[in-house]
């Protein structure tokens, strides 16, 4: 996965539409982030943090006993056990670094699961930053305990009550509120999405969870590599990041999205939030909402290099409905003991579903990367069960 | 229209509304033609409108939620003859669904002269650029406080119509005073360009709007007009409003 | 930390008193453990569950920011990230190989705060074991989040409806099932207390955090060895794992009980739930009921060999409020990015405490045992906040 | 009390109360007395009993709750002579709090002749057992279904005044049917001491007390009895159920 050069460009994805005002502010972001990522100082205050703060490397976990019922060899990237319970962390960490090197003293974020936006909190605490985090009003009542834990941290949570009250608006919100606090606010971005250079810059801080894969699966499997990459989408920072340790392997990357969230898999090409990619819009080029049992996938597009790698045909992108996805992370918790995050889920409900199919060959080794655990779900599937 | 606007004589208004967002949504453009506007800015609503405030995020959800397309408004207009240029405004997503060909030429047909996409800076601008050209459509480029003096140059040079000035730091929507920094943006502009400068964001009252357009060729006025149409005012009450503009204007230049 | 002998004696405490039925059972556990524990294949399986399954070593993390202000050199040994959020699965993995071992298919468990429980959920879905948690009805309505993962994880919860409703009536109920179901069940006990071997058992099961601090620190520090390791006390499980790593350095052992459920600070000899220790008890030998606003420190008594350590001065225990418990909870929260369980607030909330009164020397350096996450007591923390 | 159960010629009965349930908890030993009963447990109150089925818990707290203690109950006795041994029953806690021997010594001062301790194993029974020979009060251990053969014959051979065998792998309280392995327990005891072996845990009906009594040497009837005390029932008519059993007993041996 290629560096998109100084207009951010995935192929025809990527780039920077962002109003005038905000331009100044992403090339700012673009250069300290360029400088920051050359400095092994800052790369080793990063690692420090991760190891230290975050306990990675996450471990790799064979899950046996579902693994020995698929027929299949699953192995999951345990992004769950990351301090704050997702991926979302190594992202956070990075950009809350680099916005202390700004000279920023307060971070903005969107969050749809709140796991960002927990994330976000969380840097801002350990740094001695202010933190504003925006929520669609729907997500702040699906995902309260989230908003509980950002205030404890000392977040300040602001309702989005525009639109589908969603991730979307959030992610509107923050834009809007960034132009008026430019020079002294800083916009995480929790996603590869947004205008250059977050696309690029969120994949570079969750390549890590590729890169450990990578090393651990070289340990674990016999072929060294696996079969199989399968991560959720959503955004898709942490399939990018896992994707980013196995795109130069013979490994089959496979996206999987909300059926009704799928930016990749039945989007059409489009401009929003600052990115040309691949989102759901209807015949007049209106973004639709998206719908999702999981508000992390609740997104009505896929990061830029996603749309990229789909149209390179190097990632396949498929999607799961949510009555799977809940039955997905039922039976992973039966059978291994652990209960995901319901974006996590979908990646299990489609490995469920292609072994069942025989897409998934017997015996073929797969990578999946969990990218959080499922404690802000509890009361959703307590409801569904 | 540039050419209409550096012959104007005067210092320009162009009041905004959103396309659609009531049935008679046409009498409020020639009820700002009968309050002196020299241009009109017709919004197309989207459904994600990223750079503005409350008040034109309410009024594209509702006009949306009339069922109102960028279709149905070029079709509304088209063959009515104003007497001042149609300025479209939209966000890059409805141009790309069509194609910036396809939407030009359909602005143009429609009969537009100008369009404003906020959302599209310079740097991702070439291809709309060379579209609204060829359709004959003139394609007017933000600046903003914050830009730095050679791309303030290169937006100038490449904006057609006007520079749109964005005045403040912030979204659309109504505020309580003109922004300091605005006076220093249009003198910054003025001195690298001959092109109208026309300042927008934050005009909300007449003093507002006399105050604006000393520095600058104009002023822009969006959500303090859309507040009354919303708030229910018809045609002429908000025509009655934008009139006590143009005289601030006037006198205040 | 000795061996306690075959009679499970701390100095005067521990022993087995349970009912004749369960001697049997206990003298199983007890031979089975023993041989388990001389068994490095045994010993092999736990380490890499722990390392797989659970992301074991946790990290020693530097509370940087706090260690500022309270001018001492705070290190954070961080059981929060061990998978399902606090240290005891630790111990729940050790015993539920054991009772696979055994051949029991069913663990048995009580639990207070739900960590134990959920745990004891986590360790049987992973071994294809079934489970039953009794949970006193009051710690299900506090802790409502943690009852839903256990049963999401297929485990049973029986509520317990008699005396305080708490921990203490949980584990009676508990002991009362087992006697009916010995040959099938195996009751994994979720601290440092019950009949022997319990006690022993648990605590070499939670060394695991004290052998892991103890070369962190060694690492970490000038002196190698920290002037204090503190750990909050409920049963007594993370703290006796901890001081299991240091009891032969100088460092001072400090435990930290809840000011209302302080079995080893404000107790008196007594016998209950199988071993003879430290109980909070009326002038009638009626063991009266602990309250503390952290679910897992509400239990009367304390483990045996706390009340050991205490007797000959290697070990102190203090009490802290309810009060400073919230505030500790909240500043780690703001100054480090984590939010700590209630349970291990208490050592914070001490640590704080002693900072300001001098009691911990400026400079001192402090082993802490974060001993879980906040989650599950969010909507505590918000009400108060 | 053993002495007395040797001479007694008949199958033994052994009725159970919580002591200071109700107001008038004595009436009800006097009650058991005239039913038949060869000695009496009264049960002294715990908070955490922790062998006890929901029925006698239920006593346990309702005694405390009414303010009962041990020394209470203990003077309610005193000077009483009910012509029966009295047999006390609790955790080991309440010993241990006063330390056994001013426990013992506080039980034979009420006049009380034996003790149970359901949570002390013979293991950690030592202490207790000096205690309570010093004393002259006569500690029952228990034994269980899954006791092995030579700790039973330990069991059996530490016991005083009886031999307690727990019939079921479970708490006290109301059952439907008898254990099919007590019977055999019965006879692993009795084929390891002549000292009496009484039946306890979930005797609940005559027909069940009848079919105990067979192989041991009696039954202890704890929660069927409290059960009734619990639902309001008065000294006699706990008394006649009690006598029901009594004559079960005697015809069905
Ligand atoms: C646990 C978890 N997984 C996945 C996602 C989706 O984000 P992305 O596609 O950027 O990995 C989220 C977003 O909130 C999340 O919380
Ligand atoms: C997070 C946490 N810490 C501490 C405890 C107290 O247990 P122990 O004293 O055995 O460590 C509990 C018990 O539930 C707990 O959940």
């Amino acid at each position: 996965m290629a560096d998109p050069g100084p207009r951010g460009r995935f192929g025809d994805h990527g780039g920077r539409y962002v109003p005038e005002p905000l331009v100044a502010a992403c090339d700012e972001v673009a250069a300290a982030f360029q400088e920051a990522w050359a400095d092994a100082g800052f790369r080793r205050s990063l690692a420090n943090l991760l190891a230290l703060h975050v306990g990675r490397p996450t471990p790799l976990t064979p899950a046996w006993r579902l693994s020995a019922e698929l027929g299949i060899d699953l192995l999951l990237k345990r992004e769950d056990l990351a301090h704050t319970g997702s991926h979302k962390i190594n992202n956070v960490l990075g950009q809350a670094l680099l916005a202390s090197r700004m000279g920023r003293t307060r971070l903005i974020a969107e969050t749809g699961a709140g796991m960002h936006g927990v994330a976000t909190a969380t840097a801002a605490a350990l740094l001695g930053l202010e933190a504003t985090v925006f929520m669609g009003e729907k997500d702040m009542e699906r995902q309260a305990p989230n908003v509980f834990r950002m205030r404890v941290l000392g977040a300040e949570v602001v309702p989005v009550r525009s639109g589908s009250r969603t991730l979307k608006d959030a992610t509107s919100q923050a834009m809007r509120h960034w132009v008026g606090v430019v020079d002294e606010a800083y916009y995480c971005v929790g996603s590869v999405i947004g205008p250059h250079p977050y696309p690029y810059m969120v994949r570079e801080l969750q390549r890590v969870i590729g890169d450990e894969a990578r090393g651990q699966c070289a340990a674990e499997l016999p072929a060294g590599v696996p079969d199989f990459v399968v991560a959720c989408v959503g955004g898709g920072s942490n399939a990018a990041g896992t994707f980013a340790g196995f795109v130069g392997t013979p490994a089959r990357l496979v996206g999987v999205e909300a059926a009704g969230g799928a930016g990749a898999a039945r989007g059409r090409e489009g401009v929003l939030h600052g990115f040309r990619s691949s989102f759901l819009q209807d015949g007049d080029g209106q973004v639709t909402e998206a719908h999702s049992i999981a508000p992390g996938l609740d997104y009505p597009g896929v990061g830029p290099e996603h749309a990229h790698l789909r149209d390179l045909g190097r990632a396949r992108y498929v999607t799961v409905e949510d009555g799977e996805v809940v039955e997905a992370a039922v039976r992973l918790a039966r059978t291994e003991g652990i209960v995901p995050a319901l974006e996590s889920a979908h990646a299990v409900a489609w490995v469920i579903r292609a072994a069942a199919s025989g897409e998934l060959p017997p015996g073929a080794s797969v990578l999946l990367t969990l990218s959080g655990r499922g404690d802000k779900d509890i009361s959703t599937l307590m409801e569904l069960l | 229209m540039e050419a209409g606007f550096r012959a104007a004589g005067r210092k320009l208004l162009m009041p905004y509304t959103t396309g659609g967002l009531t049935d008679d949504w046409v009498e409020y453009l020639r009820a700002f033609v009968a309050a002196g506007a020299d241009a009109i800015e017709v919004g197309l609503p989207f459904s994600d409108p990223t750079l503005d405030g409350p008040t034109i995020q309410e009024a594209s959800d509702a006009a949306l939620a009339r069922g109102t397309t960028a279709r149905g408004i070029l079709a509304d207009v088209t063959g009515l003859d104003f007497g001042v240029p149609l300025v479209a405004s939209t966000y890059y997503n409805l141009v790309a669904h069509d194609g910036p060909e396809r939407f030009c030429a359909a602005l143009r047909d429609a009969g537009f002269a100008g369009l404003i996409v906020p959302d599209l800076p310079l740097d991702e601008a070439g291809e709309l650029i060379a579209a609204a050209e060829a359709a004959g459509i003139e394609l007017a480029l933000l600046a903003s406080v914050v830009t730095p003096a050679p791309r303030l140059a290169q937006i100038a040079e490449r904006s057609r119509g006007f520079v749109y000035a964005v005045s403040l730091m912030g979204t659309t929507g109504e505020r309580r005073e003109v922004d300091a920094a605005s006076a220093a943006l249009v003198e910054r502009l003025k001195a690298v360009t001959d092109r109208p400068v026309l300042h927008g964001f934050g005009i909300t009252t007449p003093e507002h709007a006399a105050r604006a357009s000393r520095a600058a060729d104009g002023v822009i006025v969006g959500a303090a007009l859309v507040r009354r149409v919303l708030d229910g005012a018809g045609p002429e009450e908000v025509g009655g409003y934008l009139a006590t503009m143009r005289r601030a204007i006037d006198q205040g230049a």
